[in-house]
């Protein structure tokens, strides 16, 4: 069972949850990366991710195991949707279990800030206008 | 020295094609990147890009090596 | 609908999870409370939570309202079980929707800290050893 | 006056009754708490109990009312 994992269908919550599940922990935190209906005042009807897979994994792997050394949760899991999506299904999701809840934010805040700004995923939105845009993330690593 | 890039997303589009093999004496990823901003127009000034060698993660400042697979990668914007 | 609530039965997330989706909002944090199999050493069985219910009622949703004022966050919803529960099940579902993550974050952990803090609401542990004891909360105001 | 007590959980065991309605002097919910641990052992030393009247937390220096109804509640423990 990979941690980290892309898929181009709808994200089964239930299944997702069902992996953090652990007797010996009190808190589960989830994140949900939702698709808005609007971006920078312009109605988007949906949207597509690019992502380069490969690196994706292995980068997002990364990630989820530097939250649990470094927050000492007890388990942990993302998955990334590719592809096209409509309004309000979850492009991300992010679980995070573990005996105290402290961590378990932590740990969580972690795993999807360092997911926007490290993984080679990229979103383009379609506006009601016809026009359609790759956004920019705000908190990208800078070149040299 | 031969090198393989490739180019993502907005890059790609930018550019017009998925890859190129080329000829360079660029002696690091970040080098590279501005030969290939010289070479094709709308490529670039893109403050936030990022760089892979061989399917790594990489520094600008990392160097090159013959045949490496160089890929250009535009600010990401997951989640 | 009530933003706070007590129940008696199991929580169902997916139910509870429909309550936060709106369009504007591309970020989703949920916290949930688990019946945890130990506590100080001690293996737990099951445990039991006494409500008095209306002053936690009137006092959860005073909470969530300070939350959505102080964040600024779209919706947020919390359920809080009362009685007998098994291992695993969740005893509390706090969840919170909003345009961007960090508010999110932060409305859904000051509804949790609040709640422990604040909530008539005490839990009674039955161990492996036949014994069965309230647990005090560490983080609970002073008298004066 | 004459106000009514009410003990939840911990205290209820301790006190072994769920309310009682007692005369007193005591002029604040404290005052009141403190008369309560001098006439049930077993009650008090608890550090973070809580206190409610008339079904609002209420401050420990709160001041009371003839026929008030207070809430003494040990250290809570929700979630």
């Amino acid at each position: 069972m990979k941690s980290f994992e892309i898929t181009g269908t709808a994200i089964d919550l239930g299944v997702f949850r069902q992996r953090l599940l652990d007797h010996s922990c009190g808190a589960y935190v989830q994140f949900e990366g939702w698709v808005r209906d609007h971006n920078e005042g312009r109605k988007v009807l949906r949207l597509e991710y690019e992502v380069y897979e490969p690196l994706a994994v292995k980068e997002g792997n990364r990630i989820i195991d530097e939250a649990i050394a470094r927050f000492g949760v007890t388990r942990a899991c993302a998955i990334h949707r590719s592809g096209l999506m409509e309004l309000s299904e979850a492009a991300v999701v992010v679980g995070v279990s573990s005996p105290h809840r402290g961590e378990a934010f932590d740990a969580c805040r972690y795993i999807i800030d360092q997911a926007k700004a490290r993984l080679p995923i990229w979103k383009k939105e379609y506006y009601e206008s016809g026009m359609a845009e790759w956004v920019n993330c705000q908190r990208c690593a800078h070149p040299a | 020295m031969k090198v393989r890039v490739r180019y993502f997303a907005a890059f790609r589009e930018a550019v017009g094609m998925e890859a190129e093999t080329i000829e360079t004496s660029a002696e690091t990823a970040g080098e590279l990147f501005s030969e290939c901003t010289g070479r094709h127009t709308g490529l670039g000034n893109f403050p936030s890009s990022l760089v892979a060698v061989n399917d790594e993660m990489a520094a600008w400042e990392s160097s090159l090596n013959e045949n490496d697979e160089v890929l250009f990668f535009p600010p990401v914007a997951g989640g």
